[in-house]
């Protein structure tokens, strides 16, 4: 695939459609892959790359890069088509100043995985027949590839690409996911585990802002949290509330237009489970208002800027399952 | 540094006797930025304001606090107060410690710290008040009115006879509506078109009034006060200048086989038609799905017979644009398609009729010259059968949910009339209820009960069978009688609920105007602004808002020109000041508060700015429109970065009261 | 040396926490480590390091400052100050060790930072030598031997027994406190596992990396460099590196009002925030391509400008495996390099 | 009246008996109606009055075609012959009009009396 | 608020009050002399929708043991279609703090027209009751602010 694709963006360069790249650079080392903007097929050839460690959604980039002059190449996975969209539907990207192509998407690996199994040292890391050789500087090991695949992958709700230029690979479909399940299992807790969990979880942010930062739906010119006049501002979870509150916000504020990309948990520092705050609202919305899929087009309204007459009122959340 | 001036109202003894208004004076003279704090008997009084004028000049106050009764009581007087004494008038807060306070409470201690706590959390917002003045925007004076039937008309003569100028849009050739059509009016039986043709004459006469016929609003932009509409005339490729009405194209016209819409379908027009004979404007129009000129290019026989060279088969729609400062909605009603009610055998048997088509069959200018004859045979009809709340009053999936009002009185004025002219027809009226209130009605209805024997039987028709004698059998209840009942009638009449016209829905969009589910638009209040929407500027008149009867939409139609002509008089409006704004720096452009804006007071512009990083870039930002904005703070919260806020009641405002409170 | 059998871990923590508070990195539930406070049945994390550095036990994320109370008009102000108990970081890696020093060239240097002081005075860092680096480590980078780690006191593993020594009074203190657990024990195993140690740090894929090219002389060559660009443009602008950064020193000054007073407290904060170093007058680095380049400057030619040629990186590598987008001082070195 | 058999037809029927505004069109589409002892809108309203033994008693329930002619017509989605069939359900079910009461069983048994009967016995009779 | 053996527990609960219906719902009671614990103490928004969840995060912080947000009936808002957008914000956020853990007794919605003084009272009486049977805020407190 890294090669077919760097031959289209070399044609594509050539043929003066685009006038520069975005894609995935190549690290130190096998999975530290850094989003980039490439210039020339010389920069295309020494460093492009699109393998199992690929997994970051470079539509947020595209927020800056379409409003530069020329156009640029994206290469959007599936699940990327649909924070693209949601974009374009928010008029945060210029559609016209990207040329997209789709492919193929993951399941993309985690490094971390590899890591949590005690595996260190990490030369190189080869997918044969679905099972990882990793040479480490300790020496040959290997793991079950799913074993190391990204939580947001495991549960990847479509291989269907919603916007595109071209296409490569074949279209996907779709797919019925398990995504919920762990929404459900809280769901089913009584309030004060849940509270424990969660209590567990939070107190670990240490606000770097990465979930904020990555969020392609948090695009923000100035976020209400770097905001000193938006009477929430803080740079520091100086209490346990100020832990609670950023993360109630952030997912209030991306609930409705949260593509369940699954950015957010990739990369805490933290392994913290941001991504089941978001899929609570998806469900909830899902469930109180019709299926929601934000991205999916880009004329729907969102769920929070809509109303029906017979809306259900608040209460339902005191009404149902276990307090 | 601020300089908060709080005054304590004893209220008599309605607050004094629960709470400690020295004590509340006293703590709240404490608060950081309050440099002056009284307690007075009465602070609504002229010496009571006084106090408050005295001690805003004196003490140079930048805010005031009022801890007294509801804002909803004297928010006003103390404001007209404090701009009598130089301070602006949005400097001033209440404190409700009466209604919310004195009044509920019993225990002297803890209403008087309550009251110390709300009269906290007033000075924590006073704090944080800007002044705002309220801002002007011009009015042109110049209406539009959207439908032309009797409501667009009366409301066009109207603001007309005011001295304003106004336009009528109508999507028919013709200015008339559905009371053109219509034969007799209850409860006086005098002819419609005699009452209303000559209001027809007068609107086209009038130097005021502009008619654009056979035209549609295509889209509307602006606010109050300065609406910009795009109005779409349709090519009736005749020329409207040149035409003399003189009617000769439509009898020498050759394609004479197009069922005539005014009569409902019973008789043909020709393909170049006039709607009838006292048509406003008199113009003629060419049906492009029927003319042979028009489909194959061969015939051009219109062309050839006018003298005037009015006919233009190469016009095409034509769009113009105008300003206007009011727009009235009249876009009145249709009666409901019958293809649901299989029961009713409508769609099976030509004698079974709607009452619109019964006024025309009835009509001397009608199909059949006024005689009452059965479409399929065109024999004298001996027993006739009339069903009410077709399709009205039903459960959502059968019909419409609403009584449509007027099929109790016309189903009356159309047994009367028929015993009336032909004394050998029996007629029959199934009913649920008979709903005739309303000025004469139930005289009306018991006339055509006790003097025309129209039978009058409780119960609804079952079903309306047509037999192969030519007899239609209805079957139904009497349900007084406790049996069921079949009759042999010779024609059945429905009486069809009426819905808004189709045209209402997108209209209702363009206009940013709310409508119920059934389509109706909505008043701004039910009982208290009925004929205006809740968007400024845009008033309702007639059936569009729901079902009406001519005298009652008359009425309605006279008062939505009447407060259009209350906007038109004026020369600018003053805007309400506690609107939202958006900080373009920090907009993102989303379109999040477009959305859930009920007015459409926001729009987005690209504006050039210079960013943080120094670099100049085109942004879109939302812009929201002061005159339209009605400041309810949707935008506020659908905002994801805080850009939105309100003027009076701004985040950081609500933020210091929740402090305050909870301290 | 002295030393502990492995197996008797347990018993050596409860004897330290006996007298002084213990802090050990252990193992969470979701697989990472941290360092908590040690309670009975602990156990000591077997991972290369904690997600978080050691530098919170002396400058933690947040620290209240002074309060402020307000009486009516009147305003009171209250030193919230507490002197800090004895405490013992114990399996402090060689790289963290070595951001003490760093540390303490900030805090330390004048104007003392007393809040600083205070913990650092209170602290003793018994450092833990490593066996097993990761591919991300590049320690040897700065000069610091992983196998030897600095510290008040150092432990050194042999897969048997745990050997300690003092590298100066206060670990001597703290090796007197549990003296009765330990005996003298032969090094022989424990040098051979150190050597090996030292073999695999010198395969390890960051070896080859050095300093040779930066230092505080070099501000000319690399200030108006034109990978800036390129380098900072992936940048999401988060926290994580210098949160996760055992040596970013940077904080901010905040006041909070609680309704009843005012707290005023310090948080850290990071270069790649856009408000970073604002001042009434705006903020001298507007872009990210500036705030990026501080960060490495910072750490590459300002710091060892100010501090005789120390650098104020340790290579740690935690900012390799966490930033979302793996762009980090390696990388940036490796672009930058002008030889 | 009985008001739990009110209840128990109206939940068997899920009929809403309140949304009747008793236009009399389903009695007027009902081609069982001269068979009839209670009409249709009888019924409706009958149930609504609570008065239930009177239709339960009448041969009525049992000349109703269930032909849901009243269920199509009705404007209001009333649904009257869900009621006639939860009312027939409703006698059906009624236990003081048992044919046989169980404690008569013991009695009536004798060693001819097949076992299948008696399971029959309970299994009709008995709720 | 401290939880004292002698005293009953006393919530302090945060109403937001739209202006159209429920402030003057609230006024209502007033006039009528309807009695409601002095527990509650409302703040006027023109329209429930202007209530960010932000601010009611805030009063959670600062100590608010419950909070409660009126506005007009369904159907009946001043600006027609504001109280549609509250029910379904509301909706999610209580259901967001509920997936947290906050108990979900300490928020609330009620329609409240004007002409329900005697509603406004009883849901006052009734929310209190509800609020003083969870006890205090713990669990969406801000430690800072907690009095002394």
């Amino acid at each position: 695939m890294q090669e077919a694709m760097i031959n289209k963006a070399k044609q594509l360069l050539a043929d003066g459609v685009v006038d520069r790249v975005i894609g995935w650079k190549r690290g130190e080392f096998a999975y530290d892959i850094t989003p980039a903007v490439f210039t020339s097929a010389e920069e295309l050839d020494e460093s492009f790359v699109y393998d199992d460690f690929t997994a970051a959604n470079v539509s947020k980039y595209l927020v800056k890069e379409s409003r530069k002059d020329g156009k640029v190449l994206a290469f959007l996975k599936p699940c990327d088509t649909y924070s693209f969209n949601q974009l374009v539907k928010e008029h945060r990207v210029v559609r016209e100043n990207v040329y997209i192509v789709g492919i193929p998407g993951g399941p993309k690996l985690d490094a971390e995985k590899i890591k949590a199994k005690g595996i260190t040292g990490i030369l190189s890391v080869k997918n044969e027949n679905y099972t990882l050789k990793i040479e480490t500087v300790y020496g040959e090991e290997s793991m079950p590839f799913y074993e190391a695949v990204l939580d947001k992958c495991a549960s990847c709700k479509s291989k269907k690409h919603v916007i595109y230029d071209e296409l490569m690979g074949e279209e996907g479909d779709v797919l019925d996911s398990n995504r919920f399940d762990m929404v459900e299992k809280l769901e089913n807790m009584t309030a004060q585990e849940r509270y424990d969990f969660w209590r567990e979880q939070l107190s670990k942010c240490i606000r770097c802002n990465a979930c904020r930062n990555v969020c392609p739906a948090c695009t923000c010119e100035k976020c209400v949290f770097d905001n000193p006049d938006s009477g929430i501002e803080n740079k520091a979870p100086a209490d346990s509330f100020e832990e609670n509150m950023f993360h109630i916000i952030r997912a209030f504020h991306v609930a409705g237009r949260c593509t369940d990309c699954g950015e957010c948990s990739r990369v805490c520092p933290q392994n913290i489970p941001l991504h089941l705050l978001n899929r609570k609202f998806i469900k909830d919305i899902n469930a109180f208002y019709g299926e929601y899929q934000a991205g999916e087009d880009a004329v729907s309204r969102a769920p929070l800027n809509e109303y029906k007459q017979n809306d259900c009122e608040a209460n339902i959340v005191h009404e149902r399952g276990v307090e | 540094m601020q300089r908060i001036g709080v005054f304590v109202c004893h209220c008599g003894t309605n607050i004094a006797a629960t709470v400690d208004v020295k004590a509340v004076a006293e703590a709240l003279g404490r608060e950081p930025g309050v440099i002056v704090s009284q307690d007075y008997q009465y602070m609504c009084s002229e010496s009571g304001q006084n106090l408050v004028k005295n001690a805003i000049k004196e003490h140079k106050l930048t805010g005031v606090v009022v801890c007294s009764c509801s804002p909803r009581m004297h928010e006003n007087t103390f404001r007209n107060a404090a701009a009598s004494a130089g301070l602006n008038p949005y400097l001033v807060e209440i404190a409700n410690i009466r209604e919310q306070c004195s009044w509920i409470h019993k225990d002297i201690a803890s209403a008087t710290e309550k009251a110390i706590i709300l009269g906290k959390a007033a000075v924590a917002k006073v704090h944080l008040n800007a002044p705002l003045t309220a801002g002007e925007s011009p009015v042109v004076k110049r209406a539009l009115v959207i439908g032309g039937g009797i409501a667009g008309i009366q409301t066009a003569l109207d603001i007309a006879e005011a001295g304003f100028d106004v336009d009528i849009v109508e999507k028919k050739p013709t200015i008339g509506g559905k009371m053109a059509q219509i034969d007799k009016t209850f409860p006086t039986l005098d002819c419609a078109a005699c009452i209303l043709t000559p209001k027809m004459v007068e609107a086209s006469q009038n130097e005021h009034i502009t008619i654009h016929s056979y035209s549609e609003v295509a889209d509307v932009k602006g606010f109050v006060g300065n609406f910009t509409v795009t109005i779409k005339k349709k090519a009736r490729f005749v020329d409207e200048t040149k035409c003399t009405g003189c009617g000769l194209c439509t009898e020498k016209c050759p394609m004479k086989k197009v069922p005539n819409e005014f009569n409902m379908g019973f008789d043909n027009r020709s393909a170049i038609y006039i709607p009838f004979a006292q048509a406003v404007p008199k113009v003629a129009t060419i049906d492009p799905n029927n003319c042979m000129m028009m489909k194959t290019g061969k015939c051009g026989v219109c062309s050839k017979v006018c003298s005037a060279g009015a006919i233009d088969y190469k016009q095409e729609d034509r769009l113009i644009e105008q300003q206007y400062g009011a727009i009235v909605v009249a876009t009145g009603f249709e009666p409901i398609k019958l293809d649901k009610y299989d029961e009713f055998a409508y769609n099976q048997c030509p004698d079974v009729v709607t009452s619109l088509e019964l006024e025309r069959l009835m009509n001397a200018a009608g199909p059949n010259g006024g005689t009452l004859l059965r479409p399929s045979d065109k024999t004298h009809p001996h027993k006739i059968v009339f069903v009410q709340c077709v399709g009205s009053r039903c459960d959502d999936s059968k019909g419409k949910p609403y009584c449509s009002k007027i099929c109790c009185m016309y189903t009356a004025k159309h047994a009367m009339l028929i015993r009336e002219k032909y004394p050998d027809t029996e007629v029959y009226v199934f009913y649920i209820d008979v709903r005739t209130p309303g000025k004469n009605f139930d005289e009306f209805y018991r006339r055509a009960v006790e003097q025309y024997n129209v039978h009058y039987i409780k119960g609804m028709v079952g079903k309306v069978t047509p037999r192969s004698d030519g007899k239609i059998d209805v079957q139904a209840s009497d349900l007084l009688a406790n049996e069921q009942l079949h009759i042999d009638a010779d024609m059945v009449v429905l009486a069809a609920a009426i819905e808004p016209d189709k045209t209402a829905r997108p209209l209702a969009t363009m206009l940013t105007t709310q409508m119920d589910t059934n389509d109706f638009f909505t008043e701004a209040h039910p009982k208290l602004r009925p004929v205006e929407s809740a968007t400024a500027g845009i008033f309702l008149s007639g059936a569009c808002q729901g079902p009406k009867d001519i005298p009652e939409t008359v009425a309605q139609a006279s008062a939505a020109a009447a407060k259009a002509i209350v906007l038109l008089v004026k020369n600018s409006i003053t805007c309400n000041p506690c609107v939202a704004h958006s900080d373009e720096l920090m907009c993102n452009g989303c379109s999040s508060c477009e959305k859930v804006c009920p007015y459409g007071a926001i729009t987005y512009i690209d504006k050039e700015f210079k960013m943080p990083d120094r670099t100049i870039a085109v942004r879109r930002v939302a812009s929201v429109n002061p005159a339209v904005c009605q400041g309810c703070g949707a935008c506020t919260v659908a905002c994801p970065s805080g850009a939105m806020d309100l003027n009076g009641f701004s985040n950081s405002q609500i933020i210091a009261e929740v402090d305050a409170i909870c301290k | 040396m002295l030393k502990i059998s492995l197996d008797k871990l347990d018993k050596l923590f409860e004897a330290i926490s006996a007298t002084k508070t213990l802090y050990i990195p252990t193992d969470r539930e979701d697989g990472a480590a941290e360092y908590r406070k040690y309670e009975s049945g602990m156990k000591l994390s077997s991972a290369l390091n904690t997600v978080r550095s050691a530098k919170d036990f002396f400058f933690p994320q947040t620290e209240n400052l002074v309060d402020f109370k307000m009486d009516g008009k009147n305003i009171e102000v209250i030193d919230v100050r507490e002197e800090s108990e004895d405490f013992v970081i114990f399996g402090v890696r060689a790289c963290d060790a070595r951001s003490f020093t760093i540390l303490d060239k900030v805090f330390l240097a004048e104007p003392v930072d007393s809040y600083y002081k205070n913990r650092r005075d209170h602290g003793t860092v018994v450092a833990m030598a490593c066996t097993r680096p990761a591919e991300t480590c590049f320690c040897g980078t700065f000069g610091i031997d992983a196998a030897a780690p600095e510290g008040d006191a150092a432990c050194y593993s042999d897969g048997e027994s745990l050997f300690i020594e003092a590298h100066n009074e206060k670990g001597q203190q703290f090796i007197d406190s549990i003296a009765s657990l330990l005996k003298d024990g032969d090094t022989s195993k424990l040098e051979e596992v150190r050597a090996k140690t030292r073999e695999i740090l010198k395969k390890l894929p960051l070896a080859k990396l050095t300093t040779d090219n930066f230092g505080g002389d070099k501000l000319n060559e690399y200030f108006n460099s034109d990978k800036w660009g390129e380098l900072s443009e992936s940048c999401l602008g988060c926290g994580t590196c210098t949160f996760v950064c055992p040596t970013c020193q940077c904080y901010d000054i905040k006041d909070f009002n609680t309704g009843h007073g005012i707290k005023r407290f310090r948080c850290w904060d990071s270069c790649m925030y856009s408000d970073f170093t604002k001042m009434a007058h705006g903020n001298p680095r507007l872009t990210q391509l500036e705030r990026f380049r501080q960060r490495f400057m910072h750490k590459l030619v300002y710091f060892p400008a100010n501090n005789n040629g120390e650098f104020g990186c340790v290579g740690c590598g935690r900012c390799l495996a966490k930033c979302p987008i793996s762009m980090n001082i390696v990388k940036v070195m490796k672009a930058l390099e002008v030889k | 009246m009985n008001k739990n058999l009110k209840e128990q037809v109206l939940r068997s029927s899920g009929v809403n008996v309140l949304k009747c505004m008793r236009c009399g069109k389903c009695s007027g589409t009902c081609p069982s109606y001269d068979e009839m002892e209670y009409h249709p809108h009888q019924f409706v309203y009958m149930v609504e009055r609570g008065d239930i033994e009177t239709l339960m008693n009448s041969k009525s329930i049992y000349k109703c075609l269930t032909c849901f002619a009243c269920v199509d017509r009705c404007p209001r989605n009333v649904e009257p012959a869900k009621v006639v069939e939860a009312v027939r359900l409703a006698a059906i079910r009624q236990q003081g009009n048992n044919h046989i009461n169980p404690n008569q069983i013991p009695g009536m048994l004798d060693d001819d009396m097949p076992q299948q009967a008696i399971v029959t016995a309970f299994r009709k009779y008995i709720k | 608020m401290q939880v004292n053996e002698n005293k009953e527990f006393q919530p302090l609960i945060v109403a937001f009050c739209c202006n159209w219906c429920s402030y003057a719902g609230a006024d209502l009671a007033g006039t009528n002399r309807l009695n409601y614990p002095d527990n509650i103490k409302i703040i006027r928004v023109p329209c429930s929708c202007r209530v960010n969840p932000m601010f009611i995060l805030r009063a959670f912080q600062r100590g608010a043991d419950g909070v409660i947000l009126c506005g007009c009936h369904p159907g009946d808002c001043h600006y027609t279609s504001g109280n549609y957008f509250t029910r379904r914000r509301m909706t999610l956020l209580f259901s967001m703090l509920d997936f947290l853990g906050i108990e979900r007794d300490r928020t609330r919605v009620e329609w409240v027209s004007a002409a329900e003084g005697a509603k406004f009272a009883a849901t006052m009486n009734e929310f209190t009751e509800a609020v003083k049977k969870l006890g205090p805020n713990r669990r969406l407190e801000d430690l800072r602010c907690r009095k002394q």
